[in-house]
């Protein structure tokens, strides 16, 4: 009845019943307070060759603070879900931090152009793309590891090369007789989710579209969330249908303003595209990217202090002045666009 | 191309007017939004704009520069999730998505992965992202691409997003939704059709100033030709205006 | 590969090519306005012999104007979705529209105790139950009808009698080599959700818990919408995250305060327990049910003539104040509790 | 029964200690609900309640009457969905789930469907709601039940909800989740657990004034009894006043 397996590895599935008694023995279940640090998450839930996966969506509510603390705390061989991963990855590549991706998109930037740094990485065979899919696929995985489930069914993907180098399967529907495909389901190692505002326990609200992020939080083994600003368990309790993402999900909280620099906060900041374009530029060789980490990475102690280096209070109003539409947007791929 | 309008302004008009009133579009950001727009503003007031994060029918500020930007949101129906977008698209509600690439071949099948081989490529490119679901799944899609002779290829690298497949019911049969799949391709030369049995591309009309000879020698592969090909309508002044309004920083369509 | 097939009838599946071609031709995808009278939306989306499923849960949330609506047009034939169905259904068999239902939960009121009439129909074989399923079966049915699959799986049933006078089919899942059960697609013909706010065009907002309503607006063919209150389109877009159901989605909105009495609408207004304990009394016999019938049925001409019956507003109003907590409740069927 | 205590209040109590700090009880309405309440304010204040209806750790005000009332979201952590209180459950976040039913069998398989033949019945019963998810899904499940020799029944007339299926290992091989199922049977007159190899119901504890011959001879089929079975705590007066603080209307609890 399996009319075609995909080659590529199978990457974040666990048995279902194997990750029934993981999440019993291990995820929190009392509503303890999880503040901590970038710092003492990285270290705690991070580990050297984990399978991790970035809420948000290519440079949208990305936790750029805990990606730029994996690189500072020199993470290695980290498996990558690249769900429309973008600048998170291109930085965590440029810190050759990681090794592997199963690639839905990544290695460019939207409108941006392609990334030299990913790009270079992969075709020098420092980045092994390990498996392909689709952005709904990479999703569908997320929705099957948070319901439980070792598959979800899908029509998308079937006749591709993408399901050839995918870990999918096709079987014969027994429903309609069609065949149609199955999409493992994937539970990161970790996961990092970037939210407007959470409390201390880590129930947390999202505004704007939710992308993957309520299936993933419920998908990964560990989820650590940075939040723009920690609120009350009362403010949480007043409208619970607002919780996105509820306390027993989290691992750990990091309450961090403008955590998600230079990619965009829905309604709070715009991208800073000014320093985006910096990094592409730079990240055109090794080099540059040595230059790009020692300045904003390894040159600073923690976020707080980056922020300091990219312009500080002063550049962040600059910002949500752009995103609330009182100044208009300017960015150096501009330059480069429009003309034929 | 004469000096009126550039091909980005000929591709926006020409693919927005592909689309249709009282429809559901998927698109992204680029071109595609921009088609989008533009129909919504021209001819298809009724048309409904779903992005693939989640944004569903907003009223756009200014043209958003990712798929889950903020202005995707903006005033809209509702802002919601990829689970329902692409859920949408599954389950039939989407009419038009929009696709483009580094390869295309005869059969509308498309390769944004990789060339050269895949375990050592030459080129690595972005990988499907939502353009697999968007061709697998939309009723009807419209491919935009740059048409020379590798890109227009006899074999793809790498088939990223599914077309026609190999042609004839090969599509149907792999398990892929009935009656979806590439609708056309529109390149800085023509605009393309398929032949509805074997689903072979065929050239629909020619854009203003080129020869079919020049299109056809602009492929790697043959392109049907039926009988009296027209020519593509030009872009209009009003549509040239509106495009103007649409993307006053030139993200896409150049500043006069 | 198929290890076993339920005996249940497939009710409201379809091929889901099929039912891709339907919803192409058939939805409306441009904002038009959509208001209509309960009278005209159930002539016009409800036929005789359809299959339905309402909105809400239990007691809870039901659009019982709509109900009534299709009572007093004499609808036949009915096949209804027994999702936790109670008072709905037990108003539409005792007034002869309802003659086939799938059952995850029906004939009972839950703390109330068993449903006389649904019971009675039942065991006189007036009304036929022609599938089991649980109630998580069913929303994952309409689960699947949602994302256009023919099926999405699940690990419960399995094993029992529930799976076996289903329609779920159980197969080797290819990835783990364990039995899965493989839950077919629901799309009812109509569906009738009770909501408290939407605008003209069907955008709809819902407080509380959503149940299974996100998923059954989206499976259901046709769907109306029934409203405490219409609010205009801006409101809609200022909070578009707020929207549960979208007006693509939506074929007709009736605008009816207090719509879901004698159930609760949270927030709103409590259960009225003395007009259900009216109905669980005289529904023990036929002639009680069709007294029942006489006096709020076809006795009023609508539903604002219904809620002048049961007590207008004075009564509403007290309703409000059991729902916020401003007086306490009181129903009939306390008197036999509590002891043993 | 003495009269210190009713049989509802027995059965709250002695459900409530089955219950565990630190861990997610999945409730329905009545004793489950007061069982789930009690634990909290005695011994498992961390405990989080989940409803199947979509309500999460609500602080209720007053009992709820429907597992989807507004009350079970009352200052919540979160009103969510069907969808995710049972992938809660079914990916393996709950630990505890109560159910009841018509009949029980010696694997602690439940009927709560029909009595007499399916497709003629001679008492329609409401079906399996929840309680096949509950009993399929949460780790461990609690079955309270009025016990005689009829409802203890050699052989269900329906199995709506599994227990241990036909024992041994056969509810793991039909595909159930591992390690899953009855955890505790709890009746007017004892407490039960399963043989971990047979599965067979065991003899736990016997309530205060209950002979084992009396628990014995109220079931339909043969009860294990290990030696020196314990008798059940009865219920201290401080979980009898908080009882009365739980339900003050009498909804399951009688007013004192």
């Amino acid at each position: 009845m399996i009319l075609q397996e995909g080659k590529g590895e199978l990457v974040g599935w666990h048995d279902p019943d194997e990750n029934r008694k993981w999440v019993e023995a291990n995820k929190p279940r009392d509503m303890t307070k999880k503040i901590t640090t970038a710092q003492e998450a990285v270290a705690k839930f991070v580990p050297d060759g984990c399978y991790l996966a970035m809420g948000g969506f290519g440079h949208v509510r990305v936790s750029m603070v805990m990606i730029y603390e994996m690189i500072r705390q020199r993470r290695k061989n980290i498996i990558m879900a690249g769900k429309t991963a973008v600048h998170d990855i291109d930085l965590l590549i440029g810190g050759s931090c990681v090794d592997r991706v199963e690639v839905a998109y990544a290695f460019a930037h939207e409108l941006r152009g392609l990334s030299p740094g990913g790009r270079r990485a992969v075709e020098e065979g420092r980045v092994k793309v390990v498996a392909e899919i689709s952005n709904a696929g990479y999703q569908w995985r997320f929705l099957a590891a948070q319901m439980g489930l070792p598959f979800i069914p899908t029509r998308a993907m079937l006749g591709t090369d993408t399901l050839e180098k995918s870990s999918a399967k096709v079987i014969k529907d027994p429903f309609s007789g069609k065949p149609i495909c199955l999409l493992p389901a994937a539970y990161p190692d970790v996961a990092v989710i970037h939210v407007p505002r959470c409390d201390e326990f880590g129930n947390c609200q999202i505004d704007g579209t939710l992308v993957e992020d309520f299936e993933l939080a419920r998908a990964a083994r560990r989820l650590i969330i940075s939040a723009e600003e920690i609120i009350s368990n009362d403010k949480i309790r007043e409208k619970p249908w607002l919780t996105k993402i509820p306390y027993f999900l989290v691992d750990a909280v990091v309450e961090q303003k403008y955590g998600s620099h230079p990619c965009q906060m829905p309604m709070e900041y715009f991208f800073d595209e000014e320093h985006i374009g910096e990094w592409l530029a730079l990240s055109k060789s090794d080099e540059g990217t040595r230059q790009y980490m020692d300045k904003y990475v390894f040159g600073t102690k923690d976020f707080d202090d980056y922020i300091r280096v990219i312009g500080g209070e002063a550049k962040m109003r600059e910002l949500a002045d752009v995103e609330h539409l009182r100044r208009p947007m300017t960015a150096p791929w501009l330059k480069n666009k429009g003309g034929e | 191309m004469t000096a009126d309008y550039t091909t980005n302004e000929l591709l926006a008009c020409t693919a927005s007017r592909v689309l249709e009133d009282r429809k559901v579009a998927f698109v992204g950001t680029g071109l595609p939004m921009i088609a989008g727009l533009l129909a919504q503003r021209i001819h298809a007031p009724n048309m409904l704009i779903v992005f693939e994060a989640g944004g569903i029918g907003p009223q756009v500020p200014v043209l958003p520069i990712s798929v889950g930007d903020s202005r995707t949101v903006y005033r809209a129906i509702a802002a919601s999730s990829m689970h329902e977008a692409m859920s949408m698209a599954q389950s039939g509600y989407i009419d038009f998505g929009f696709l483009g690439g580094a390869q295309i071949d005869m059969f509308g099948n498309l390769n944004t992965t990789v060339l050269g081989p895949h375990e050592n490529p030459k080129v690595r490119l972005p990988g499907s992202g939502g353009a697999n679901d968007v061709g697998s799944l939309c009723h009807r899609s419209i491919l935009i691409m740059r048409q020379d002779k590798r890109k227009f290829a006899g074999k793809l690298d790498f088939i990223t997003t599914p077309g026609y497949l190999r042609g004839g019911n090969s599509r149907y049969e792999a398990g892929l939704p009935a009656g979806s799949g590439p609708f056309r391709v529109i390149s800085q030369l023509a605009m393309f059709d398929f032949e509805p049995v074997s689903k072979r591309m065929r050239l629909y009309s020619v854009h203003p100033g080129v020869e079919v000879k020049t299109v056809l020698e602009s492929s790697g592969f043959d392109i049907l030709v039926p009988d009296g090909v027209p020519t593509t309508e030009p872009p209009t002044k009003k549509e040239l205006d509106m495009l103007q309004l649409i993307d006053p920083v030139g993200m896409v369509i150049a500043k006069r």
